[in-house]
């Protein structure tokens, strides 16, 4: 796979019809992946492995404002966000050439870590196997035991959009439920709900790097660094204003978030920060019926339009008791 | 029982709102049993919300009712009068020795042909 | 298609061309009409006083022995119709009387109101087909001259039966056409016969089946038919008028010509 | 807990539409009809410009319980704002919920200009449901301090 | 920092009873920014204004809080009496300290406390108020008029009578609406087609009038002062130019069978036709769907015989783009459908009718040429019933209206009277609920009917109405004398109740102006602002607000006119300054707060920006018009990043607001 998107990125940009390409390159581990520009010369260096965890969508908000037109690799989950960014006008459709690749699963070398595999040095992925070479020798693994959650609770079926596709596409049904977990909150008491979420949020140290990686995250200025908003926030003030800020932020991506899972990946403080995304979703779907933000380009968002008939806050809050 | 009691009891098994009647009437034009009542469906509906029950329980009106339900499907208003003439009617067999038809009387009433149906109806409506 | 099938106490005996001729003409039309166990009389006229619990009971029981059948109920006396269309109805609207009839039955899980209730017509209209039933018709009854009688039961209260148009029902005449005959335009087909009146006053009985059938003979009926024994007898034996009363059922059996 | 506390009396912030909900805040007045002075009102041209950082700003800052009250659905002066209000706050409230606010706390009330006698019975009952809750000690430790 | 000024108004006692009015100005004068208070009697008093007045002078204020009534009673006064002395209307807030302060609170310690509050949360807002400009623009001097009944005709020409263009768009082929139906109206009795058709002639005239017969509204954008409109102009198929209306055509037309619906189907027209003799315009129209030519290719017998050479099968719909500073709608009611009501046999027998088709029967011009004769058989009727409420004041569960429809007891005293008149031995009975006659001579003509007529009023309702033989029997009752009736009437007509076009609830979304749950139009303010909608710039003429006789309707059509003329005689509108507007730095171009703009007043351009490295970037930004923004502040929740703010009402404001309340 990672050899038929370096000759197609090649064939791209020398025939002109691209003049950069965005993809993933290894830093000094092999699970040390970062989004990368190319261009012909380095080209050999695009890796496509299942550390490649990043969602390039997002990047194509700041390199379109560039000259000349891009090339992306989208895996199916990532070109919901494409479609969700396009939808809100935050790229140059003009400027991207789309490439739908096959998705193989994506891994967290924190997760490995957990279950003790460590000093890896290499990947071999197979279809539903995963080879993972260590300095302590090789590890094989059934890929559905090491794949990240976001993975596992996948929904990723197929690129709803892409200019063309590369490798054959997979058939994936979703794995587990996913909102198994929002549901087991639901079913706590008030107390241990809030118990569950001061323990969780109070960790946060606001570094940003939630709404950094967040594809639908791409306000030119975050109402929380804006003076004039009255709420500019900057630094953590206590962790109730780390609930605002989340809640916040949350409600301002609903009906937006595409469910990635970056903003969980990417939090230093392991906070599941994709449960209160994944609660709006599992919110809206029950009440404005089945939606899926970066599906269609012409839907509108739930938030963004009403039946005459919708539900009162009354009929919805207090259901998980 | 005491009549605002009784007012309330009559309500709540009818379910029926006498003061959403407007008094049009239409359910006495269209009853097919008006010229045999001494009180017609729109008195029954107006004398109840005047607590005027015991007049209405002491009246053989309570017996020509023929449960059509023209009078429920034609009001403008959805009260259904018949409800509330049963609901009546129902106060009145409810008590003691108070049933209109007694088993006794039955065979006098009866002929061969008649459908069983006529039998269980009349002593549903009219005995406990 | 089979249905279940519940015939009520008064087919059983005084009205039992009404039964008979229904199970043969189902049968032609291929249709089996199973009747459901142990059935026990609906009680002929629907108690509608929301605290009568134990009087709306048996027409429970009907209910869920054909639900656990998986299977439409058939009805064909308009008054166990009436009885059992309206029972299912409250016990899919009325929270309170749901809650009490299955504390009263103990039911587990609670019933409430699931499964289909269907009335002979409705089975002809809905399953079967005019349509169907124009192409079986082997002995029309061109030239006949009928009025349909509905009577009360069938119609009324249309929110809960939802059986026709109350005011202007077509089922019984598209059913008259069906057979070949011609359908009598009158009004007093919905209005009431007298009932159970028959029993303590026939005076009443006598002025209302009277004007039920003066208004067919008027608009030119040589028959009417009607689905309801009670109706069928108060018109025979009251009306006053030299009109034959029968079955819809004996009528399609003719023209089916079974 | 809340037994020791002799009288407790909460604060609620209200968000009321200048078209129907204020005027029915004036309507009640007018009538003489009472209800607790723990409510006031904040004075919104809809209920739509009730952005959720504003109740969460309310209750950061002590708020016990906040109610939002705009035109019934269908008589939106603006004819569409209280549909996304409802969907807005449907939404929000649920996710209050689910992060252990009481949802008794927050309450959205359709009360038209006419409605002055819903708008006094509406506060008076949020009133005392807040105050059975008690203080809004949840946040009360974790509350911004100015 | 500004420099606020405080007034803590008394309201007489009604605010200086229950709150501690000197504790409350002396509490408020300790906040920050406050640099001047004042409690006083009565602050809306010219005395109490000129106070407000001197202060901004002496104290140099920039901002001002009236601790007073509610802003809706005299926020607009304070706020007068501020710009006269040099500070700018929206510097000055208003604290409720009566109606949402003293009128509910008995406790004065309570109240007081609350008042400071509620003044602190004032003060908050001032020191971020700023000033505000209204936004003008200019206004199209040309009025559009949906619908050409009487309502239509009479605003279209009292706007052309004060010299502005007026379009009028009627989907019928004709003008001249319901009342060109009407045989006699109430309660003069003077002939519908007498008084109607000189307007419509007038109307055909008038220069500064158009009309666009046969022909809809397609599409509107724009707002108050600025509408552009699209109008359907549907086929028919006849050049309006070249026809001379001679009516040759639709009396050649082979094609006779079809319904007539200008006499309600009572009898038959041909495929080419003209509606009525004084048809404006008066031009032949083919009717597609009956049309022997446009259906099958033969035919062709109209456009052989039209000399002027007018037929035209191959004409397509044609679209008409044009400005309108205002719309009226005027678009009307019809009779409900009556196959609900089949109790009364509507659908069984032909001699039950609705009183429009007793209109057509009686009327000169009708089907029997204003013989009064049955539908079944063309004999006399000798008895006739009338009913009332037909389908009006139910409960609104079925199918019927909870409305009154207000005409129905009119026209029936009219029905009676006049065939009590024509025809004396016939016997005329009207079964009410209520007999509403409330207008100048309505009750004395009712009373007429009985005293004079003979006319029998029956108390009761009619239950069922039997057709036996060549009778209707009436089932009915008489609550008065407490009889079950039963008339034998040769004829039976029912008061349907009306309801508003089937064409206006759509028509309404395209000019976003609200309806009630009956799809009638809503006002601005039922009492005070009856024509006008909420919706800037649209008005409201005729019985799409509410139901109206004919007397009504035309006052309510000048009423109209009216305002219209002010409108448009105005050469630029000064808008609401509380609008939403987007800080074009922070907007991210997303489309979110246009798809939630109930006004379609937000639109995006590609604007160049200048970047701090002082390279140049282009790049998609909202951008709201104020003339069109209505200040709801949808667009303000539903951005993501804060661009969109509301004046008057910002984030910042009202959050400062909160906090004072919650401190």
């Amino acid at each position: 796979m990672q050899k038929m998107m370096q000759d197609r990125a090649r064939e791209l940009l020398s025939s002109g019809k691209v003049d950069r390409v965005l993809g993933w390159i290894e830093g000094d581990f092999v699970y040390d992946v970062t989004p990368h520009v190319f261009r012909e010369n380095d080209i050999d260096q695009l890796i496509y492995h299942s550390f490649a965890s990043q969602n390039l969508s997002k990047y194509l908000v700041g390199e379109t404002k560039k000259d000349g037109v891009i090339a992306v690799f989208l895996r199916p989950c990532d070109s919901y966000s494409f479609v969700q960014l396009l939808k809100e006008h935050r790229f140059d459709r003009e400027k991207v050439y789309a490439i739908a690749i096959p998705c193989l699963g994506k891994v967290d070398a924190e997760d490995l870590r957990a279950m003790g595999i460590r000093g890896i040095t290499g990947v071999t992925d197979g279809k539903e196997r995963i080879i993972l070479h260590t300095l302590y020798g090789d590890v094989e693994k059934e890929k559905s035991e090491v794949i990240a959650e976001r993975c596992r609770k996948c929904r990723g079926v197929h690129a709803p959009y892409f200019d063309e596709r590369l490798g054959e596409e997979l058939t994936k049904e979703p794995l587990t439920d996913r909102f198994e977990m929002v549901e087991k909150l639901e079913k706590m008491t008030a107390e241990e709900r809030f118990a569950f979420w001061q323990d969780e949020l109070s960790r946060c140290i606001r570094c940003n790097a939630c709404r950094n990686v967040c594809p639908a995250c791409t306000c030119e200025k975050c109402v929380f660094d804006n003076a004039a908003s009255g709420i500019e926030n900057k630094a953590p003030a206590s962790s109730f204003e780390e609930q605002n800020f989340h809640i916040i932020r949350a409600f301002h991506v609903a009906g937006r978030c595409t469910d990635c899972g970056q903003c969980s990946r990417v939090c230093p403080q392991g906070i599941p920060l994709h449960l209160l995304n994944r609660k709006f979703i599992k919110d809206i779907n029950s009440c404005y019926g089945e939606y899926r933000a970066g599906a269609d380009l012409e839907e509108k968002a739930p938030l963004n339009r009403f039946d005459v008939d919708d539900c009162e806050p009354g009929d919805v809050v207090g259901k998980g008791e | 029982m005491e009549q605002n009691n009784l007012k309330e009891t009559l309500l709540r098994i009818s379910g029926v709102n006498p003061r959403k009647c407007m008094k049009c009437g239409k359910c006495s034009g269209t009853c097919p049993s008006y010229d045999e009542m001494e009180y017609h469906p729109h008195e029954f509906v107006s004398m109840v919300e005047n607590g005027e029950t015991e007049k209405l329980m002491a009246s053989p009106s309570l017996y020509r009712c023929l449960t059509c339900f023209a009078c429920v499907e034609r009001c403008p208003r959805g009260v259904q009068p018949a409800k509330l003439i049963e609901a009546v009617r129902l106060a009145v067999i409810r008590q003691q020795g108070m049933n209109h038809l007694k088993p006794d009387q039955l065979p006098d009433m009866l002929d061969e042909d008649m459908p069983q149906q006529a039998l269980v109806s009349a002593m549903r409506k009219f005995a406990k | 298609m089979v249905f279940s099938y519940y015939p009520g106490c008064t087919l059983r005996t005084r009205a039992k061309e009404l039964d008979e001729k229904a199970r043969k003409c189902a049968e032609a039309l291929g249709i089996t009409l199973e009747e459901i166990p142990d059935w026990q009389c609906c009680g002929g006229c629907y108690p509608v006083a929301s605290d009568e619990i134990a009087t709306r009971l048996s027409a429970v029981r009907a209910l869920m022995a054909a639900k656990s059948e998986e299977r439409p109920l058939v009805t064909l006396c308009s008054a166990c119709h009436n009885v059992l269309k309206r029972t299912r109805h409250d016990l899919q609207t009325d929270e309170t009387f749901r809650d009490r009839v299955n504390r009263y039955m103990g039911n587990d899980p609670v019933y409430a109101g699931e499964g289909e209730v269907i009335h002979f017509l409705e089975m002809l209209r809905d399953k079967v087909g005019f349509d169907t039933i124009r192409a079986a018709v082997k002995n029309p009854l061109t030239g006949r001259r009928i009025a349909a009688y509905y009577g009360c039961l069938l119609l009324r209260p249309s929110g809960v039966m939802a059986f026709d148009d109350p005011e202007n029902p077509t089922v019984i005449e598209d059913f008259i056409r069906a057979l070949g005959a011609e359908s009598v335009a009158w009004s007093m087909r919905n209005e009431c016969c007298g009932s159970y009146m028959a029993l303590e006053d026939k005076g009443i009985v006598e002025r209302k089946s009277g004007s039920v059938l003066a208004n067919a003979k008027a608009q030119g009926a040589d028959t009417v038919i009607t689905a309801c024994p009670l109706c069928l007898y108060n018109l025979q034996k009251f009306g006053g008028q030299d009109l034959p009363v029968v079955y819809f059922t004996e009528l399609l059996y003719e023209a089916l010509g079974l | 807990m809340q037994v020791n506390e002799e009288k407790f009396e909460p604060t609620i912030v209200a968000f009321c539409c200048n078209w129907c909900s204020y005027a029915g805040a004036d309507l009640s007045g007018t009538n003489r009809l009472q209800y607790p002075a723990n409510v006031k009102i904040i004075r919104v041209p809809c209920s739509c410009r009730v952005n959720p950082m504003f109740i969460l700003r309310a209750f950061q800052r002590g708020a016990d319980g906040v109610i939002l009250c705009g035109c019934h659905p269908g008589d939106c002066h603006y004819t569409t704002g209280n549909y996304f209000t409802r969907r807005r706050m449907t939404l929000l409230f649920s996710m209050l919920e689910f992060l252990g606010i009481e949802k008794e706390r927050t309450r959205l009330e359709w009360v038209s200009a006419a409605e002055g006698a819903k708008f006094a019975a509406t506060m008076n009952d949020f009133v005392a449901t807040v105050t059975k809750l008690g203080k809004n000690r949840r946040l009360e430790d974790l509350r911004c301090k100015k | 920092m500004q420099r606020i000024g405080v007034f803590v108004c008394w309201c007489g006692s009604n605010i200086a009873a229950t709150v501690d009015v000197k504790a409350v100005a002396e509490a408020l004068g300790k906040e920050p920014g406050v640099v001047y208070f004042e409690d006083y009697q009565y602050m809306c008093s010219e005395e109490g204004q000129t106070k407000l007045q001197n202060a901004i002078r002496d104290y140099k204020l920039t901002g001002a809080v009236v601790c007073s009534c509610s802003p809706r009673m005299h926020e607009a006064t304070f706020r007068k009496a501020a710009a006269k002395a040099g500070v700018n209307s929206f510097m000055v807030e208003i604290a409720n300290i009566r109606e949402q302060c003293s009128w509910i609170h008995k406790n004065k310690e309570e109240a007081t406390e609350k008042a400071i509050i509620l003044g602190r949360a004032a003060i908050a807002k001032v020191h971020l108020n700023a000033p505000l400009t209204a936004g003008e623009s200019p206004v199209t001097k040309r009025a559009l008029v949906i619908g050409g009944g009487i309502a239509g005709i009479q605003t279209a020409l009292d706007i052309a009578d004060a010299g502005f263009e007026v379009d009028i768009v009627e989907k019928k082929p004709t003008i001249g609406g319901k009342m060109s139906q009407i045989d006699k109206t109430f309660p003069t009795l003077d002939c519908a087609a007498c008084i109607l058709t000189p307007k419509m002639v007038e109307v055909a005239q008038n220069e500064k009038i158009r009309i666009f017969s046969y022909s809809e509204v397609d599409k509107v954008q724009g707002f108050v002062g600025n509408f552009s409109v699209s109008i359907r102009r549907k086929a028919r198929f006849v050049d309006e130019v070249k026809c001379t209306g001679c009516g040759l055509c639709t009396e050649k037309c082979p094609q006779k069978k079809v319904p007539n619906e200008f006499n309600l189907g009572l009898d038959q027209r041909r495929a080419i036709y003209i509606p009525f003799a004084q048809a404006v315009p008066k031009v032949a129209t083919i009717d597609p769907d009956y049309c022997t030519m446009l259906k099958t290719g033969k035919c062709g017998v109209c456009s052989k015989i039209c000399t002027a050479g007018a037929i035209d099968y191959k004409q397509k719909d044609s679209f008409i783009e044009e400005k309108y500073g205002a719309i009226v709608v005027a678009t009307g009611f019809n009779p409900i459908e009556l196959n609900k009501y089949d109790e009364f046999a509507y659908s069984q027998s032909p001699d039950v009718i609705t009183s429009l088709e007793f209109e057509r029967i009686t009327n000169a011009a009708g089907p029997t040429g204003g013989t009064l004769l049955r539908p079944s058989d063309g004999e006399h009727p000798k008895k006739i019933v009338f009913v009332q409420c037909v389908g009006s004041r139910e409960d609104g569960s079925g199918c019927g209206k909870t409305y009154c429809s207000k005409i129905c007891c009119m026209y029936t005293a009219k029905h009676a009277m006049l065939t009590r008149e024509k025809y004396p031995d016939t016997e005329v009975y009207v079964f009410y609920i209520d007999v509403r006659t409330p207008g100048k001579s309505f009750d004395e003509f009712y009373r007429r009917a009985v005293e004079e007529y003979g006319v029998h009023y029956i108390k009761g309702m009619v239950g069922k109405v039997i057709p036996q033989g060549k009778k209707l029997m009436v089932r009915a009752s008489d609550l008065i004398d407490r009889k079950q009736l039963l008339i034998d009437a040769d004829l039976v007509v029912l008061a349907a109740a009306i309801e508003p076009d089937k064409s206006a609830r759509p028509l309404a979304t395209m000019l976003t102006a609200s309806m009630d749950t009956n799809d009638f139009f809503t006002e601005a303010h039922p009492k005070l602002r009856p024509v006008e909608s909420p919706t800037a710039g649209i008005f409201l003429s005729g019985c799409c607000q509410g139901p109206k006789d004919i007397p009504e309707t035309v006052s309510q059509a000048s009423a109209c006119a009216a305002k219209v003329i002010g409108l448009l005689c105005r050469d630029k509108l000064t808008g609401n300054p509380c609008v939403a507007h987007s800080d074009e730095l922070m907007c991210n171009g997303c489309s979110t707060c246009e798809k939630v703009c109930p006004y379609g007043a937000i639109t995006y351009q590609d604007k160049e920006f200048r970047m701090p490295d002082r390279t140049m970037r282009t790049r998609r930004v909202a951008s709201v018009n104020p003339a069109v923004c209505q200040g709801c502040g949808a667009c303000t929740v539903a951005c993501p990043s804060g661009a969109m703010d509301l004046h008057g009402f910002s984030n910042s404001q009202i959050m400062a607001e909160v906090d004072a309340i919650c401190k």
